[in-house]
């Protein structure tokens, strides 16, 4: 499926949950927050929640700051 | 030589020089900063994931320091609204209820907009969070934000990186002699001299970035500022002579050296 | 974290705090004092014996302290015949060759006198004193003071006693961009912010008295000037970042906060 | 005799050297300098320099100062 | 040397030093000062009418002075809803477009509260009055006002009537340099060369009162004003010469006084 | 409106501007600056004679002009016996008795040489000279030159040609406060504000070059430099109103807005 | 009938009319606002306007302001 | 004969009296003070006074200075 992610459009056609996709990209689970269409999803609900055609995903760190 | 501790949302912290991640030149510099300055309430801000550069994230690069609270920042908002979703976010990932309300429309000079920061506080004030607000140094909207329910107040020294020290010195002692709540000193700071005067008249606190990010030594520069706080808080409470318009002599002046000659 | 001692005279001093003994509501306080500043240098003032209170003397009430140099001063002095013969006075009752010169006749304002502080310092230090003059915040006048043997000099932060601080600070400046030889501030300052900006601009020392002595707990501030002088030195050695015009961002500045909007 | 110390005039019958007027006002000899006639009169010849009628002394301590 | 008039509401003012009417004296005094003024803009107050003194209204006082153009304030209101109230009122008053929006709930230090006054000046320009916000020195609640239809920005010197000068000079600039509307100095003035360097910095006009009104003679003190903010903005336009860190010689520095001798 | 006029060795000046002559594009340009600065007194250097360009004597550009006298600097002399043959040298030339005393033996910072100023300034005194010398703004020293006979005394607001202004704001004052004789403030005025504050302060005249020279328009320059001269010098004779640390109300602070409502 | 003009209790027994009223304290017309229970009269309804019981009256002028 | 003039080394073979060296030098006599050899020489005394070889001659005039 076709999914845009942090604003760039990428193929994707892992398996479709949360969890799956956050782990084909290497992240590491507690060190990011995601948006799924614009709502967060949670640590613990990335095991249920699953991706679809089209959806927007953001997934956010931190870094220095002041 | 005791001293109360700082209290914020609840917790106390003995430091009083609060640290910001930006700007440093790699992971290790940060964290041999963080340790010299015996930070205990570090910023840090958020930005989308970067596969290529994980190791960036200043939580991680500083997870094995002991007693670390972390306070996100809310920068890139543009208003409330924004700020406040930030705000969420950024407990979501760390699960400190502390967040620094910034907001500051105008990327050349940064500085925090009044009106949003004050709506966005009031928001995330009343949510539980541990609300520290990035302010213009405005003795009615300090006040304004201690009444809905603000953990402290973070008066501009001057504009964000600029290293120009204490400016808005007037209008920070306004706010400090009026306030319920700890001022903090946020941007701006060159030097722990600087930081030294914002204790010794009544902040509770400084958050220090560029001054240290950017020194030459940043570990020694950190360390530096750490003594430089604890000076100026000791010599708050050991009580600062008058300011006079006047000579006062120190030593006798006595004419025997004209009496004396034969 | 290393640094060179300052070297005044030939010998070495870790302390770049310069206590002055006037003021002190006693000697208790005076040796309190002293050792919370772990003054290594130390001022006192020539005047008629008081049989009534020999106590007072503050080399009498210093002299269990190990490693304490006296500097007497000249104060009294109107012109340099008499600022010479009080330098010979005092170094026949301590023994020490170091001397303040020190020559402000309006009393009024205690300003120095440039030309009989020159006078006096120039045949000082011919015959073989260690020469510390009180000056005007004067460049040419510090150039030539050192160009006759003085081993530093020690321009106002501005009026003795009146706790101004460093209103000088532009001259000051410019002496210490010129000088070869140690620049002391003295007299003027009311708080440890101050004497770290003093050290952070590449002065070597201070020398503080009123504002010790007038403070609520002059121990503890002295323990606070100390800290503040060895933060003011750590960060001239740890190097100041750059002094902008414009803000500098400490945070990225991303735009996810709109662009996740769906 | 008639002294003139510190510039008050004194009546002094006592021992003539210096180091015996000294102890006489109670003075630590090692903390205070002396003028006689406006010469310095070091610790070590206190012994030997003695007083006449008339001399002006002068007994100068430390005092705090900055 | 022509300059352009100052615009404010449509209208053409030549004089930019605007001038408040309280603590005169008495009426006499007020108009003799308004006259040497040259003041074309008057702020005035509302309060409860005083049967017993109704000389004191400062309109009547200078009805019969020609080309002078009323400002009411809003003083005395504590939030947006009254300060509306009370422009309504000035304006059934007078029949003045203009109104100077002041809102400041602390009578102990007077300063504006900006999202009040950004709320009465939001809704009041929509209403068509000419809306002069008075302000803290906070670059982006002036830019958000100018937004809102304001016809100037008003932020203060200093604290009302403390005479401490221009203080926020810093912020003040920032304000000025991304105005799209005129920035007027409103507060805190206390000598002319604090006006003239307002206008030297690019603020388009003043507004004084009590440093006219508390001085010994309020009129010549007038009349100081008005050449000080001529010769401030002469200077403006003149092109002021940059400033510099090091000294640059007006004379030659030639040698042939040693090369003379023989 | 009336003012006693400025005495300078027995002559009675009106105008409080003093006009350097160095730094300007052509003759033209100083005509036209001297002519709108209403200047009376006008500095002249001493330079070897170029036969290629005699027309840049400012002495025979101005010699058109009614009622100027002439000041010839010592520029370039670089100790008591080359200031004192300058003067020689220019009274020869042009018979004034006016000579500025100023020896500056530092090419990079052209501050004052206290010492040399002052056995210069004696020693021309006695000759009979009108002894104006530049110096650093040092009160003792001023006293003293006052005591040989100078005509005033003039210390330097900031370095030479450096534009930075009154920096040397707090010693001026003090000067001011005691001095028995004329003080004026040349050098490192950038702002007619900054003239207008040192009249205000009570210095009797201002000498200003580069800030006119360097102004993008110099004549345009000029005229605001006077009209800010004589503003700072009214608002002296007007009585400024007293500095204050608290806010005082200038409008009555009425209770009606509320209680107004039904 | 009594009223409440500027927050004090008054006897008033004269025209009803705001105008009149307005007169009887020496009012100078154009140099005062009225409100009237907290609003506003204008000058030209000075004349119809009139006055009842208890009403609440605010007669308001310029003073000195900055 | 051979003059220092401002500290050049000039040949000069007219007149010798300083008013006639001037001249030749086209400069205007009121304008300019005159060194020779150190010394002042005074608009008056220029007819009078005459050059010889390797005297030092300094001509001075006024600059704009501040």
């Amino acid at each position: 499926m076709n999914l845009t992610v942090n604003g760039e459009v990428v193929r994707y056609d892992g398996p479709a949950r949360v969890a799956d996709f956050l782990a084909s990209r290497r992240v590491e689970p507690g060190r990011v927050a995601v948006l799924l269409n614009g709502d967060l999803v949670p640590l613990q609900e990335r095991e249920q929640r699953t991706l679809s055609e089209g959806d927007q995903i953001e997934i956010l760190a931190f870094a220095g700051g002041g | 030589m005791t001293d109360k501790p700082l209290i914020l949302g609840g917790r106390a912290f003995t430091s009083r020089l609060i640290l910001g991640t930006g700007k440093f030149a790699d992971g290790d510099t940060l964290r041999r900063a963080a340790v010299a300055a015996g930070a205990q309430l570090i910023t840090v801000a958020l930005r989308r994931f970067n596969s290529e550069r994980p190791e960036e994230d200043p939580a991680a690069v500083l997870a094995s320091l002991p007693g670390l609270t972390l306070m996100p920042n809310t920068s890139g908002a543009m208003n409330a609204a924004e700020a406040v979703r930030a705000a969420h976010i950024a407990r979501d990932l760390c699960g400190s209820p502390f967040i620094k309300v910034e907001i500051h429309p105008n990327p050349h000079h940064l500085l925090p907009d009044a009106i949003e920061t004050y709506e966005a506080a009031r928001i995330l004030a009343k949510e539980g969070f541990v609300v520290m607000p990035y302010i213009p140094a405005d003795p009615v909207l300090a006040k304004r934000l201690e009444e809905v329910g603000c953990a402290s107040v973070m008066p501009l020294g001057s504009a964000i990186g600029s290293g120009q020290g204490l400016r808005m010195w007037d209008m920070i002692q306004r706010i400090v002699r009026d306030s319920g709540i700890p001022v903090i000193v946020d941007a701006g700071l060159r030097a722990p001299s600087e930081a030294a005067a914002a204790l010794e008249m009544g902040c509770e606190a400084v958050l220090v970035n560029s001054a240290i990010a950017a020194a030459e030594d940043p570990a020694r520069m950190a360390a530096a500022f750490a003594a430089a706080v604890r000076a100026g808080r000791e010599a708050r409470l050991a009580g600062l002579m008058a300011r006079g318009e006047e000579a006062v002599a120190t030593s006798p002046l006595t004419s025997f050296l004209r009496k004396a000659a034969p």
